[in-house]
């Protein structure tokens, strides 16, 4: 029999799950579970494939499970499926060490990446080049944006936390709704494709490295990532506030997703240390404000002894 | 049963079969190896396959249907016992033992070329369905006439094939074109102009760009090329500037592929016999004037092998196209411009943070299978190709 | 001369008419062209080489901090048994703090005035530490009560500042250093209490967490790599030259075998991820093969590798000339022998360059890993083969890829580092492969 | 017709070790030999002349099935050996072939030492179980074959770094090795100088005590030296067939006289 | 002794195109060819005759430089042609063979079409600038070859689907087609029948009006029908060399007269 907890899922929680689960291992008695990673979706399928020895225990997102994917859950025979949401992932914009500082509202993101704006009443092909074009207090540095490709979760946040709020903050929403109808919110997160807006559909290290060879870049990375940087990297301030654990955690920095684990209910008892590694995970110590999560750069949810109520009472979803 | 003592158990039995059923025949046969019709070592054979062949047979059938565990080990080791006495008892010196052998290996032979096809029908398979999947929430047309690939997280997706086919194939031309002379040239030049002692050296060494892990290329590409290509030659020209190009991801993919058609084409060019190089020369015809018109025609199928392979670990690769090309999809004639591969968004919505049952997941599998019958119409015209210009020597 | 109207080259040997003066050129250019090609190759080779070993080699050097640490029978082993299963009670915690004091007090007895925290101190350490000295007293209980002389890790950002990668700028910036902590390093490196010393822990150590790169290493990847190895090469090989075989010499030709052939030669250009998807899907979920386990990988991995084989494979048995054939039947062999007996010795080179350049493919391939469950953080070590094969191992590639995905910069040195370690591991397997190539190669 | 290529006296005289019936063999469309009906001896020796191309080898591989490898090349016809079919489904070429031998137009060494070569019929039939055994049947081939004093001293040396002629007694020493009952060889005196012609000669008059020899020769001296019996073959089709004597003094075709006389080539 | 083999009067009688100078070829540690001096006369058949493995295809292979292409073989010594070093630096054995054409003792065909294997040669010295002139060259080159009759109707079909006389007689076409000034032919006709032999002995005759041949045989008669001046070699080494008449009625060495008679081989 399978003897230690097996973990799949987003990239963005496994430094977290591996933090937990070196700890686990060092001090629980049990094996150290095994962590994989291969995306959010990837490891709700592999969780979603049955109940028993060869299918994973726990998958780790970056965002909720989806309906659709419950019910696929379902039809393999996965049912009792514990949902933790244990902290949050900040979302924050960064440049060269050595350039310029940027303050940013969501609408200059909108106006400087959107495919098509509105210049006197027609929808033209985004005519601005540099940053202080879209706001005059910006400064004058060629646009050059290295965002998260189709792929990432975080792409979903900052389309909707930065661009489409930003479209709507700027005003331009109504007039494109005025101007093209329904296709509004569309024509809202289309961004440019002339190279000025870069897909990166690897990881921050590469972002990092873009903006290495490119030192006009701006990126965007998750707030460990920059912890872990900050040599190298300067933040940007949005809406007025630079993004840290507390700013996120108040709700004042704007861009952040929550960060959830799913247990497999039916593997509780029969896969030694599973429901142990979950009251780990939550408990006060590591995920808590000053523990090792937080220091690594999560952000504590400040409703954790929510979580660990789900965990201790195996609560489903239903 | 563990898989140590399954392992062990099979070869004692092996052993046991080998050395009865040689001891057996020869006996029979009073010593006089004359009075076999096969080799001793051809009954010893008969006997071991005889006594592994319907036992694993057996064993594989009884796994299959879920039966694991000591009792189909023991139906499995009776199934081999009785097996063995039966083979003992075949063993008769004009027992057909080398047939049966052979008959035995050309079994072996046909099942292992059937893994390459029910390979290949276990991809087309396990895509099928999803691609079906995927086309009953996906307009067809619209994947496959479309220029823009845009999928999104909250629906309104678009994902149109098109630019990423372009640059799937615009990224491998570039990488072949850099890929096969170099290769090509490097292959000509180790097997008919360097020494012995240079081949030994340089061919390995070139090997070892086949394993240097592609994120190295892309880093490299990342890094060094990229910029490079953007203030050397896109700059100048004119051509945008983008570090990330077509061009980057293609000479860094090309450099990786040299030893794909360098070390195959040497091995192949080697073994082109000496008698017609010396026909060629002593017509008074140049080193250059044989290989080009002498060995390669006659090496021709090895080569177009060769360019198949490096072809399609350019199709297949995707760190060097992720960090070099970047992940834009674009239609575009400019080799300067960011573009991205099929390969590339297969892995990245396969991988991704999407719901794995919506379309922008599903379409992975769309594209695998669209790519697959594109490679497949390159491979039926590459055997055209050699079926048509192959010279075959003797 | 020759009354003939046609005929070759005439007059001196020594003097060269204008059109063998220009055949002469293009032969030269010819095999310029194939210098150049060479050099090209090997230039990009060297130039690859020489970034991977002067980023990687970093990391198989590690800061140790050297204190004696004073092993209190109160804190450790409050039974007084020395029963290890007892002393299993008190986990890393209690064991940072008896660290965390030696550390404080061998800073005091050397004499180090520095205005620091006693959490600037205990991060000077890393978090592997605890871990390290539990592990050196429960493997030898009698020394708790007495005084060691212990080396253990430093924390990764203090690594960095001796190798160079974090400076007193940066730290000034940075959030998991502080300047004066690399003062201390400064004196503590003066009085030896620390230095740079090679690091078997990495090529013997699991991964560790993202909070102590320093600790992190590549024991179980390595383990995993070779597992997969063997089976790569126990069935690629002898599966892709059984199949070769087959479809070369045995096979009718027909339109039915054309159709393999073109398949078996689509199949390598199948992108590497969607193999993945097939081994999950039939390994995994249909066979029930255990996820992130070295059997899956290899079974996945021989089935990527087996085109490359098959189609090297293939093109040298076509090219050994059939007059060997004739001559192995002519003397009785039956077609089974000439195969075996002739004609495979002869194409054994290419076989081999085949099996060459697939392998280290399969060493190198990260995408259909994804998928399995190979790309993992596994501490504990598999068993020994076979029933290794079945226990979790990520493999070299799959560390890499992990470890370049990390946040904290120490394992960027670490990741090419590994990729050091898969070049060797490379050239390893190769070498074998290589040397029988070598042996097989002959013209006739 | 039938009749006069196929004199009575033959086939009762020796026996008939293979007879042949209605041969028709095509290259692609090409039809390369037509329709031939012919019974060769045992214990004796046959010589087929003809001029060049005109389907000599091709049929003298007919006869042990070495056509079944050229693809595109088809064979109908009866060919029996000892009255067995060799055709018949139940016949394994293998076996065919370990009976009746072969010596190849063109030399074709294998590229293994010289030793190895030789050695390797022997070794696939069994016929030396020790390695002793082997050495004394590897010696007698090459000194029957007329090698022995050119190679004795490198035996491990490759056999295709021998002279053409040597390379060709190699190829007979090799297919003697295995005493197979029937011997074809396609010129195996082409290469050889005088005296090494009349040595392999003798040979084939050893062989023929015991075994029956196909020897394709353009020499006619060679031909009436060494055969009993010889068949003309002109343009694909076998024109005359009987008593070597016969065939030489008296030939029944003409075409068969125009080209002893040098007339036809 | 040198001037027992080196007859003043052949050097006198006819232009010398060829000269050797002590020449010795090593395979590897093996002396297969020990100090030969020769002069080949222009104009004129120099037959080399000798047992099968005594050197004569080595040394014909030094002629043009063969040699060079077979890993481990040493050839010391001075050759010269037209009293040109043609192992001195500046020489280019591509040039060198242009001139001194080769007809091998295996017969090698390209695997290219016939046409193809005839037209190489002129192809690549540029002899014949257009298609037609190409056309007229490879016909004239396989009439003169005897390989016409048998293959104008399959041109286009391969070099190496011929039959071994067949392919003996292209590779012939092939070397006279780029009528080089010294040819040099290894038993040109070991596969062929007396016909065609004559037809090629014909031709040989035909080329030394203008040109320099030296023909590899093992026929005694051969030699004396075609050539004007005959070498005997005996284990690599040069045993006796003159008019082929002198040397076949009157050998100054007793061992060129045992071969002749067949006593040695
Ligand atoms: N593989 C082949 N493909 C096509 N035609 C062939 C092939 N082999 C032989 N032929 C043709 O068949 C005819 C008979 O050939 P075969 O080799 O039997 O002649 P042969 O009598 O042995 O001549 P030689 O004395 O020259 O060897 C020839 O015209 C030849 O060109
Ligand atoms: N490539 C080689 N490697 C080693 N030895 C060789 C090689 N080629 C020829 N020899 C040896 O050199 C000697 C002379 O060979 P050569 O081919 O010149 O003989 P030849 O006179 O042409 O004989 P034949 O009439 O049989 O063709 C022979 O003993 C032969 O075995
Ligand atoms: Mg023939
Ligand atoms: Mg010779
Ligand atoms: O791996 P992610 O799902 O967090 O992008």
């Amino acid at each position: 029999a399978r003897d230690q907890v097996q973990v799949a899922g987003s990239s963005t929680v496994l430094p977290y799950a591996t933090i937990v689960a070196e700890i686990f291992g060092e001090s629980a008695g049990f094996p150290t579970p095994v962590v994989e990673s291969g995306g959010s979706s990837a490891g709700l399928k592999k969780f979603c494939e049955g109940v028993g020895e060869n299918t994973v225990d726990i998958a780790n997102a970056s965002r909720r499970i989806k309906d659709s994917e419950i019910e696929a859950c379902a039809a393999a025979g996965v049912t009792d499926i514990i949902e933790v949401q244990f902290g949050y992932d900040g979302i924050v914009f960064a440049s060269d060490i050595g350039g310029n500082a940027f303050a940013f509202t969501p609408a200059d993101w909108y106006k400087a990446l959107a495919a098509q704006v509105i210049v006197d009443g027609k929808l033209v092909a985004n005519p601005a080049t540099s940053w202080d074009q879209v706001n005059p207090e910006l400064p004058a540095q060629p646009i050059m944006a290295f965002i998260p490709g189709t792929k990432h979760g975080t792409r979903e946040v900052f389309d909707l936390n930065v661009i489409e709020r930003g479209c709507k903050d700027s005003g331009a929403e109504e007039a494109l709704a005025a101007l093209v109808g329904d296709d509004a919110a569309k024509t809202c997160t289309t961004l440019r494709t002339d190279g000025r807006a870069v897909e990166i559909d690897g990881d921050y290290t590469e972002t990092l490295s873009r903006i290495d060879s490119n030192k006009e870049g701006i990126g965007v990375f998750g707030l460990s990532f920059y912890e872990n940087n900050a040599s190298k990297l300067q933040v940007a301030t949005m809406n007025g506030v630079t993004p840290s654990t507390e700013t996120i955690a108040s709700g004042e920095y704007p861009v952040s997703r929550p960060l959830f684990f799913y247990v497999k209910k039916a593997h509780i008892g029969v896969i030694p240390g599973l429901k142990d590694y979950a009251e780990l995970f939550v408990s006060d110590e590591i995920a808590g404000a000053g523990g090792p999560l937080a220091e690594y750069g999560l952000v504590p949810d400040p409703e954790l002894a929510k979580a660990q109520a789900v965990v201790a009472d195996e609560t489903t979803l239903d | 049963m563990s898989p140590f003592w399954l392992v062990t158990a099979v070869l004692a039995l092996a052993g046991a079969a080998y050395v009865l059923g040689r001891a057996r025949v020869l006996s029979a046969a009073a010593g006089d190896h004359r009075a076999l019709h096969s080799l001793p070592a051809h009954y010893g054979w008969a006997a071991v396959q005889l006594t592994l062949g319907p036992a694993l047979l057996l064993y594989l059938l009884l796994l299959l249907a879920g039966q694991a565990g000591p009792l189909a080990a023991a139906a499995a080791l009776a199934l081999a016992l009785a097996a063995l006495v039966w083979a003992l008892r075949r063993n008769t010196p004009d027992f057909r033992a080398r047939n049966a052998v052979e008959r035995g290996m050309m079994a072996v032979l046909i099942l292992a070329s059937t893994i390459a096809i029910a390979t290949t029908a276990g991809i087309v398979l396990s895509m099928l369905f999803e691609t079906r999947h995927f086309f009953s929430l996906y307009d067809w047309r619209e994947f496959f006439f479309s220029a823009t690939w845009a999928p999104q997280f909250q629906g309104r997706s678009q994902l149109g094939i098109l630019p990423l086919l372009w640059g799937t194939l615009y990224i491998s031309l570039i990488a072949l074109a850099f890929a096969v002379p170099v290769g090509l040239f490097a292959a000509i030049y180790m097997s008919e102009y360097a020494g012995r002692r240079m081949r030994a050296v340089v061919k390995p060494a070139l090997e070892i760009l086949a394993g240097i892990p592609t994120i190295v290329y892309g880093l490299f590409a990342l890094i060094t090329v990229g910029p490079l290509l953007r203030d050397w030659l896109a700059q100048p020209l004119g051509l945008g500037n983008s570090a990330s190009s077509v061009m980057t991801a293609g000479l860094v993919m090309g450099i990786m592929l040299i030893p794909f058609v360098s070390s195959l084409s040497d091995d192949i060019i080697s073994q082109v016999p000496q008698s017609l190089r010396d026909g060629a020369f002593a017509l008074g015809a140049t080193r250059s004037e044989t290989i080009r018109q002498v060995i390669l025609p006659a090496a021709l199928p090895g080569i177009v092998g060769a360019v198949l392979l490096a072809a399609s670990r350019a199709i297949g690769e995707t760190m060097i196209v992720v960090l070099g090309a970047g992940a834009a999809a674009r239609l575009s004639l400019n080799p300067f411009e960011a573009m991205t591969t099929i390969t590339v968004k297969i892995v990245s919505q396969l991988t991704g943070d999407n719901d794995f049952a919506a379309p922008e997941t599903l379409v992975a599998f769309a594209l695998g299978l669209t790519l697959f019958l594109v490679t497949l119409g390159l491979n039926v015209a590459a055997l055209a190709i050699v079926r048509r210009y192959r010279e075959q020597y003797e | 001369m020759s009354m003939t109207p046609v005929t070759a080259g005439a007059g001196s040997l020594f003097a060269r008419d204008p059109r063998t003066a220009r055949r002469r050129a293009a032969e030269a250019r010819f095999r310029a062209y194939g210098m150049g090609a060479v050099l090209v190759g090997v230039a990009a080779l060297l130039l690859l080489l020489s970034s991977v070993l002067s980023s990687g080699l970093g990391a198989f050097r590690q800061t140790q901090i050297h204190i004696p640490v004073m092993l209190a029978e109160s804190a450790l082993d409050p039974s007084g048994t020395r029963d290890p299963a007892a002393m299993r009670k008190v986990t890393t915690i209690g064991y940072g703090k008896v660290i965390d004091a030696a550390l404080k007090d061998a800073i005091a007895q050397a004499g180090i005035a520095l205005p620091l925290t006693d959490a600037e101190i205990a991060a000077m350490v890393s978090k592997e530490a605890p871990a390290q000295l539990r592990n050196k007293v429960l493997a030898e209980p009698a020394l708790v009560g007495g005084t060691v002389q212990v080396s253990l890790l430093a924390n990764g950002r203090i690594d960095g500042y001796l190798k160079g990668r974090v400076t007193m700028d940066s730290a000034q910036l940075d959030r998991n250093v502080t300047p004066q902590q690399l003062l201390l390093a400064d004196e503590m490196v003066a009085r030896g209490m620390m230095s740079r010393d090679f690091n078997p822990g990495f090529l013997t150590a699991p991964d560790a967490s993202d909070l102590r790169p320093e600790a992190a290493g590549l024991g179980v990847a390595i383990l995993g790599s070779a597992y997969m190895m063997l089976i790569v090469l126990g069935l690629a090989l002898p599966l892709g030259v059984a199949s070769s075989i087959y479809l070369e010499e045995f096979a009718p030709k027909n339109r039915w075998t054309d159709l393999i052939e073109v398949n078996i030669a689509n199949l390598a250009a199948v992108p590497s991820i969607v193999f993945g998807v097939l081994g999950l899907a039939i390994f995994i979920n249909f066979a029930g093969l255990p996820q992130s386990a070295p059997i899956v990988g290899g079974l996945v991995l021989t089935l990527m590798t087996l085109p490359t084989i098959i189609i090297a494979t293939r093109a040298a048995l076509k090219a050994v000339p059939p007059s060997i054939r004739d001559a192995a039947l002519g003397v009785g062999a039956s077609r089974m022998q000439a195969v075996f007996h002739h004609v495979l010795p002869l194409a054994a080179p290419g076989i081999l360059t085949g099996a060459i350049i697939g392998l280290a493919q399969a060493l190198g391939e990260t995408a259909p890993l994804l998928l399995i469950g190979m790309v993992a953080f596994v501490r504990e070590f598999p068993s020994a083969p076979p029933e290794g094969f079945f226990d979790p191992a990520p493999a070299l590639p799959a560390q890499i890829y992990n470890w370049t995905q990390r946040a904290d910069p120490a394992f960027v040195e670490r990741a090419w580092g590994a990729i050091i370690v898969l070049l060797g591991f490379l050239l390893v397997m190769n070498a074998a492969a290589i040397l029988l190539r070598r042996r097989f190669e002959r013209r006739w | 017709m039938y009749d006069m290529r196929m004199p009575k006296p033959l086939a009762a005289a020796a026996a008939c070790k293979v007879s042949a019936r209605g041969v028709q063999v095509y290259y692609g469309a090409t039809h390369a030999l037509r329709d031939v009906d012919i019974d060769i001896a045992d214990r004796a020796v046959t010589a087929f002349i003809g001029p060049s191309g005109c389907g000599k080898s091709t049929f003298l591989r007919c006869l042990n099935r070495m056509n079944d490898t050229i693809p595109g090349c088809r064979v109908l016809g009866d060919i029996r050996l000892d009255g067995e079919d060799i055709h018949d489904p139940r016949v394994d070429p293998v076996q065919l072939r370990a009976r009746v031998g072969m010596v190849f137009q063109k030399p074709n060494p294998f590229p293994k030492s010289i030793y190895d070569n030789v050695a390797y019929g022997p070794r696939i039939h069994g016929l030396a179980p020790t390695r002793a055994d082997l050495d004394v049947v590897v010696e007698r081939s090459l000194r029957r074959a007329a090698l022995w004093n050119d190679v004795k001293d490198r035996l491990h040396e490759s056999g295709t770094g021998l002279s053409g002629g040597q390379q060709q007694r190699l190829c007979i020493a090799r297919a003697i090795a295995t005493s197979p009952e029937v011997l074809l060889m396609d010129e195996p005196c082409s290469a050889l100088d005088p005296i090494a012609t009349a040595q392999i000669e003798e040979l084939i008059h050893e062989l023929a005590d015991q075994f029956s020899v196909v020897i394709v020769t353009h020499s006619m001296q060679q031909a009436s030296r060494v055969s009993q019996h010889t068949a003309f073959f002109h343009l694909g089709e076998l024109v005359e067939y009987g008593d070597t004597e016969t065939v030489f003094t008296n030939p029944v075709d003409p075409r068969t006289e125009n080209y002893i006389t040098g007339r036809i080539g």
